[in-house]
């Protein structure tokens, strides 16, 4: 991975899906591990099903800019469906990060071949097994956390717990599972890869 | 400060510039007055404000503010909301004309009522927004000449009714909502002593003659606001929580006719060789008759009647209330 | 404690520090968050106020207005239509001289509507006697938030602290949320001087007359300017106790030697100075220059600032309809007055959300060093857009 | 930014007052209650002050004029009441009720008199006649520090509310009482004394530096022109004066009193109750009857007669005796006819009786009341025109002859006498004043509330108790609170709540206008209940 001061992630989901809090959990646990850190949606108004976007910078110096984020390290894409509707991949640097929520592992990487790496968790399964329902966010940040070490797991468990605590013991708890999960399967595939 | 009356405050003192006979000046002293000055009085703009605070002078002997027209309600609730922060019970209560209540200022109006302030909202009714000289309204009665709803081959006044703001206040199912008169002071007395002993959002409308936008006689400001109530056009009522829970019944029913001749804007409506003002005289009274059947104003007679709530009370020499007489005598 | 916050939770807590009494508000996007928060506040007994969920904007800010002259510090927040909506308001509570304290989630103003962010909503409010300061990250929302309640009271005005709606209000960031001690240090209680009270009743609204409203409203003027000072000792004042500061009024950026020289409000200056930075490393001598305080009009201030610079490029997120950029337009007049005759170029960009990346920042700049007369005033439209993202060229001139 | 507030009250400075162009103004009325009391009560003012529980101080109010209310609150023809304004609203004020009450109310309470002043004045006055015009001066002059002597031919003193009053319309008690309450004031009574018997015409003269005559008209009108004969013939004062000696009368079965006035009435129901069947013949009409003139009325008091018809007496109008039917001295009836004319051309009493209309009335005695004429001899001297220091009043001088008309004539006598005697003219405040009359009052102010009278004992034939109960306390102030206050303000503070300048200002004892603020618009003079207010043009 680059080595530059500062990361910028793009997740793109579905209203409903956590793609925003996702990347506010992003930034808390960068925040946790010292790092300066940025999230914010792409704006617009929430609907359920619509296609979002959430941006999240993470850095060792101070972080001015307050712009969306059009060449990003990484992109996080929970539902695959947009892959066919929305340019998820613009402006993603040569050498960046996919993060695919698909049950199609292969097939994905094949269709959209580009210089990035691509890895593919089956994050609805997990989180409707962990869940109970098909909220895919926390696998998905286990598995950015596996790929790219920016940000520990034990500062996103800590992000979870801090955000979820209304939410009570049992949620907090099965997306701390969920996200363990989503870490090791991507830790389990970049082996596989390299 | 004006100390020159040993009973009273007079709130609202003198040197105001209120027309001769203005009904809003006495019906807003009359108010004040019973209330006293031991409150925060939240003013619209509007005629009072302008004749009580003209050229540096105020005629105010309470903590007084004026700030716009529609907003009064609004800023009463942020004035009531600082005194329970504070840790006051300050009574607060606004003054607003029928501009100020039916029109702009009801949805500020509505807002403080829903919220449950702790508010006393008066509406001194002139049905007509006098300060501007004399435009319609939605408190402007059917068939009244206003500047915007003049008379003319085409139209005898105003073609639409009187807005029934009264039910549309107590449909927030408020603690008390009532109409007032200054004819009949004894009533008047009565509501606003009530209003002021309850919690929560509170509205008088009182019917406020205007000599100037009415066009009568100066002399006639009482006399007309009794009309207004005895020929049934103007019932007074009280609700509580949504429902009737007072009439004041009338003694005799007065025909319109009795009400419209004094004044000049209904003048349009007599002497025509058409009858088209005919016809608006005895759709008046038809609004008159229907608001009698509809709040039983002539129903079985009760001890409150017009003539009752006329009465004088008697203080000092000779003084002795007719009630308390009749205690008297009973026991 | 540094925490990372969304802004308008940050915001939100930076109220809760300055204990308001009273709370009135009406959703308006993207201000929202800000009441959701401090409901939530008062809802868990984490704020001791009043919370009035008014019917209208126009009701909370008469509602604020009342509070704040019954003796009570107050708080609202708005933005766009609300804000708008308020203006009546908003003058008479600048003209009654309230110190009320509020915060405008700068939005877009329809039509069209548009719930994103630019500053025709708060500029279009610069006449009314309000103080406005303009916000560049969620952690001078908060400390200007503190600082604006002592400069209110202080000086019997309002202030209306303007920041970014969603680029602010919706990002996360790590502010340092002071301690409450520290805040009751700088901002001692407070009491309305003219206040409502029957124990000293006084009436405060009344009616004036040709005979004296102009003196009336020549004060207003005068006391605003008498303002500028403060700000600047309020400012200077916070950043002792609490060690970060915004500049006071305005706030530059490698402006030592600077020829070129961007001048902008609002959160945009983060790019501006990434931007700075790129081109000084390409030996450009530029910096950039923040009007914090956009009212009253800190003209010496800037004039000071930019007396030595050869160009100066001023990018707004508002305008004023057949009458161009309201900024370029001041300082334009600002600089005349100080016999300072340098080329101003104006661009207006970012409106209704629309984002002005870096590669656009560029473009203008080159677009300005490249043209030989002053621009005037040039709106930056979707061709140029286009362009940025594709390769550098010049912005179109289709304007 | 001081000048962002402002002052309260401060519009004060600015005086609306020069707006104007008419002014109101309080002004006391006369209200037609006291004008039409022959007493110059100011009954306004005692009913005012009786509403408000004030007792004492409404007697004393009553008594500046009139030392005898419990007696003319029984026996008083009361046209107050008549003129009363409330009349046209519902029913009068039964004024004569609460004064009664505070008649009896002083006599139990034992209130006495206050005199004026405690200097006594050296001018002695002598007050012929123990009437009750002679009362009324003798208690006006001694109230003014003036040593008064009352002579009087009777045993007792009261005149003619004492002989010719039956006991069950006024107690002897009452009338006892309040004569003594007046003595009290140190006048001397010198009872059983004629002028031009006992006493010289002369000596009084001498003795004295003033005199009222009030010796009444006792002497009966005679009837000699109907018959000629004294036997089973009486006159009505004669009749009178034996009851209330207390002498025992037995009366034939059947008796007829010819006469219209409270006199025969008197003698009607004196004469019921001693058994007799009773008619009275009566020129004139039936009180309040439509046709004929209003004073071809029956002059009796209409409520006297109706009690009377009420206790059995049989009443006759329109009738005139002819003859007297005597069968030798026996008299056996009276033969009457109808009468077509009370009054001749001149106005004179002098009924015209129709012929074919005689019918006979049978009777065992003939009580003739028609009217008694003053009797002049002894006083021939005094009672010469233009004699210096005499004053004659009461019915000697040919005034109506009705007990308050008595007294107010005592009352003015009196003034004339400390006018004559101390060279001062009297001043009468309350004919400056103008009148009141209903279309000046304001009537919605006033609730509607029946007039209450008095109730009547049972039992009335079997003796001479007095018939009339007095009121209650409450009566009195529920008929006292009744009173429209006409003409005199009673602090209603309609003014003063209506005022929307606050320029009325309200004091202890009433209002004031601050003529610097009132803008003229009229609505308190047009609101005020008791047309207390006149609204007058600014001039200049």
């Amino acid at each position: 991975m680059n080595n530059n001061s500062q990361h910028e992630i793009r997740f793109h989901g579905r209203g409903g899906q956590g793609a925003v809090s996702a990347a506010a959990l992003l930034s808390l646990a960068a925040f946790e591990d010292g790092f300066n850190a940025q999230a914010f949606p792409k704006f617009g108004s929430e609907r359920r099903g619509a296609p979002v976007e959430a941006y999240v910078r993470i850095s060792s110096s101070p972080i001015r800019s307050h712009n969306q984020i059009y060449n990003p390290d990484v992109v996080i894409i929970q539902d695959s469906t947009l892959v066919h509707s929305e340019p998820v991949l613009e402006g993603l640097k040569d050498d960046g990060l996919v993060i695919l929520n698909s049950d199609h592992l292969a097939e994905q990487r094949n269709n959209y071949s580009s210089g990035a790496l691509w890895i593919t968790v089956n994050a609805n399964q997990i989180s409707e097994e962990l869940l109970g329902r098909p909220l895919p966010n926390t696998v998905l940040l286990g598995a950015l956390a596996a790929s790219t070490g920016w940000v520990s797991l034990a500062a996103l468990e800590k992000a979870i717990s801090h955000h979820l605590v209304k939410k009570g013991e049992t949620i907090v708890t099965a997306n701390i599972n969920a996200l363990r999960e989503g870490y090791r399967i991507a830790e389990q595939q970049e082996e596989a890869i390299s | 400060m004006d100390t020159r009356d040993q009973f009273r405050t007079n709130v609202l003192t003198s040197g105001h510039r209120a027309c001769a006979g203005c009904g809003e000046a006495m019906a807003a002293r009359m108010v004040t007055d019973l209330i006293g000055p031991d409150a925060i009085y939240i003013n619209a703009t509007g005629c009072l404000q302008v004749f009580t605070t003209h050229n540096q002078q105020s005629a105010w002997q309470a903590p007084w503010m004026h700030s716009v027209f529609a907003n009064s309600a609004a800023v009463a609730s942020g004035v009531e909301a600082a005194l329970r922060a504070r840790g006051r019970s300050t009574p607060v209560v606004v003054q607003a004309g029928d501009g100020g209540t039916f029109d702009i200022g009801l949805q500020c109006l509505s807002g403080m009522i829903e919220r449950g302030h702790d508010v006393l909202f008066v509406c001194y009714d002139n049905e007509a927004y006098m300060n501007t000289g004399v435009q319609r309204s939605s408190s402007t009665p059917h068939a009244v000449r206003t500047t915007t709803s003049p008379p003319g081959r085409l139209s005898e006044g105003k073609h639409h009714l009187k807005k029934d703001v009264i039910s549309i206040i107590a449909a927030h199912h408020m603690p008390y909502a009532a109409t007032a008169t200054v004819a009949y002071f004894p009533d008047l007395k009565a509501k606003v002593e009530k209003a002021m002993s309850l919690k929560g959002p509170r509205f008088l409308q009182v019917l406020s003659p205007c000599p100037l936008g009415w066009d009568h006689d100066a002399a006639l400001t009482v006399q007309i606001s009794r009309l207004a109530v005895e020929t049934g056009l103007f019932p007074l009522i009280e609700m509580e929580y949504g429902d009737v829970t007072g009439v004041m019944r009338l003694a005799r029913q007065r025909p319109i006719e009795d009400y419209l001749h004094l004044q000049g804007r209904f003048k349009h409506l007599f002497g025509h060789q058409n009858d088209n003002g005919n016809v608006e005289i005895r759709h008046l009274q038809a609004l008159a008759d229907a608001r009698i059947q509809r709040y039983g104003l002539l129903d079985a007679e009760t001890e409150w009647t017009t003539a009752s709530a006329a009465q004088t009370e008697r203080h000092g020499r000779g003084g002795y209330s007719i009630s308390a007489v009749k205690q008297e005598v009973s026991s | 404690m540094k925490m990372l916050l969304e802004g308008s939770h940050a915001v939100a807590e930076a109220v809760r520090l300055c204990h308001p009494q009273v709370i009135a508000a009406y959703p308006i996007t993207p201000q929202t968050h800000i009441i959701e928060h401090l409901a939530q506040m008062v809802a868990n007994g984490e704020l001791s106020s009043e919370f009035i969920s008014a019917e209208s904007e126009y009701a909370a800010a008469s509602v604020v207005l009342g509070a704040v002259a019954t003796g009570t510090r107050a708080f609202t927040a708005s933005a766009s239509q609300g804000l708008l909506l308020m203006t009546e308001v908003l003058f008479n509570i600048a003209g009654l001289r309230l110190p009320v304290v509020m915060v405008c989630a700068n939005r877009a103003v329809g039509a069209p509507i548009n719930i994103f962010c630019d500053h025709q909503d708060s500029m279009a409010l610069r006449d009314a006697g309000w103080i406005q300061l303009y916000v560049s990250s969620n952690q001078e929302a908060v400390d200007s938030i503190i600082q604006a309640y002592r400069i209110a009271e202080a000086c019997e005005l309002p202030v209306m602290i303007c920041m970014d709606g969603f680029f602010l209000t919706h990002a996360f960031e790590p502010v340092d949320i002071p301690e409450q001690t520290a805040v009751d240090t700088f901002l001692p209680p407070y009491q309305f001087s003219r206040m409502l009270d029957p124990k000293k009743p006084m009436t405060l609204g009344g009616g004036s007359e040709p005979d004296n409203y102009l003196e009336y409203r020549a004060a207003l003027h005068n006391d605003m300017e008498k303002t500028l000072d403060r700000i600047q000792r309020v400012g200077s004042d916070f950043s002792q106790q609490f060690g970060r500061g915004y500049g006071g009024l305005v706030e530059g950026y490698r402006l030592e030697d600077a020829e070129i020289v961007f001048v902008g409000l609002g959160s945009l200056i983060g790019a501006v100075q990434d931007l700075i930075d790129q081109l000084r490393e390409q030996g450009q001598l530029v910096g950039a220059l923040r009007l914090r305080c956009f009212r009253p009009f800190p003209a010496a201030a800037l004039v000071r600032s930019l007396s030595s610079a050869k160009r100066i490029i001023v990018m707004e997120k508002a305008f004023s309809a057949g009458a161009g950029g309201i900024v370029a337009t001041e300082l334009r007049a600002a600089l005349y007055q100080a016999g300072l005759s340098i080329p101003v170029d104006n661009f207006i960009g970012g409106l209704g959300g629309r984002d002005i990346t870096p590669s656009i920042l560029e473009q203008i700049f080159h677009t300005s060093v490249s043209s030989d007369a002053a621009i005037d005033c040039r709106f930056i439209n979707k061709d140029d857009m286009s362009h940025a993202e594709g390769n550098a060229t010049t912005p179109g001139e289709g304007d | 930014m001081s000048n962002l507030s402002i002052e309260p009250g401060s519009t004060t400075a600015y005086h609306t007052g020069e707006w104007r162009q008419q002014r109101p103004v309080y002004r006391d009325k006369w209200p037609p209650c006291g004008q039409s009391c022959p007493a110059s009560e100011d009954i306004q003012a005692y009913l005012a002050l009786a509403s408000n529980k004030e007792w004492e101080a409404a007697w004393r109010k009553i008594t500046e004029r009139n030392p005898l209310p419990g007696v003319t609150g029984r026996v008083c023809h009361h046209p107050c009441e008549t003129s009363c304004n409330r009349t046209q609203l519902d029913t009068s004020i039964n004024i004569h009720g609460v004064e009664r009450f505070l008649g009896d109310l002083a006599h139990e309470k034992g209130w006495r008199h206050e005199r004026f002043t405690e200097v006594s004045q050296p001018q002695k006055v002598a007050v012929v006649g123990a009437g009750p015009a002679g009362l009324s001066c003798a208690f006006q002059l001694a109230r003014r520090g003036y040593p008064v002597t009352i002579f009087d031919a009777m045993s007792a003193p009261g005149g003619t509310l004492r002989s010719a009053i039956p006991d069950y319309r006024l107690p002897k008690s009452v009338l006892s009482g309040e004569i003594d309450a007046i003595l009290a004031l140190g006048i001397e009574l010198r009872l059983d004394t004629r002028i031009g018997q006992e006493l010289s015409e002369q000596s009084l003269q001498d003795d004295f530096d003033a005199v009222f005559l009030a010796i009444g008209a006792l002497k009966p009108r005679s009837f000699s022109s109907i018959d000629k004969s004294d036997h089973s013939v009486m006159s009505g004062t004669d009749f009178l004066q034996k009851i209330n000696r207390g002498k025992s009368l037995s009366l034939p079965k059947q008796v007829a009193v010819i006469g219209g006035g409270n006199t025969a009435i008197d003698v009607a129901r004196c004469a019921r109750r001693l058994g007799a069947q009773v008619t009275v013949v009566c020129s004139q009409d039936r009180p309040g009857s439509h046709h004929g003139h209003a004073d071809a009325q029956m002059p009796a008091l209409p409520q006297e007669a109706m009690h009377a018809e009420a206790e059995g007496v049989r009443i006759l109008f329109r009738t005139g005796v002819r003859r007297l039917v005597r069968n030798g001295q026996h008299l056996s009836g009276v033969e009457i006819s109808r009468v077509d004319q009370v009054h001749d051309r001149q106005g004179r009493f002098n009924p015209v009786l129709f012929e074919g209309t005689e019918t006979f009335l049978s009777a065992g005695l003939v009580i003739f009341a028609i009217g008694q004429e003053v009797n002049k001899s002894g006083l021939e001297n005094l009672m010469k025109d233009g004699e210096l220091g005499v004053i004659i009043g009461g019915d000697a001088a040919g005034k109506p002859r009705f007990a308050a008309t008595a007294i107010g004539s005592g009352y003015q006598s009196a003034m004339s006498i400390i006018a004559y005697l101390t060279g001062i003219p009297p001043v009468y405040e309350n004919h400056q004043k103008t009148d009141v009359t209903y279309k000046d009052l304001h009537t919605q102010y006033y609730p509607l509330l029946p007039r209450q009278d008095e109730l009547m004992t049972e039992d009335r034939l079997s003796d001479f108790t007095e018939i009339v109960k007095g009121f209650s306390q409450g009566e009195t102030l529920c008929e006292a609170s009744r009173c429209l206050s006409c003409g005199v303000c009673f602090d209603c503070d309609n003014c003063w709540h209506f005022c929307p300048d606050a320029a009325v200002i309200k004091k202890p004892n009433g209002y004031e206008i601050d003529y610097n603020y009132c803008k003229g618009c009229g609505i308190c003079a047009l609101e005020c209940p008791s047309g207390h207010i006149d609204m007058q043009r600014e001039v200049g």
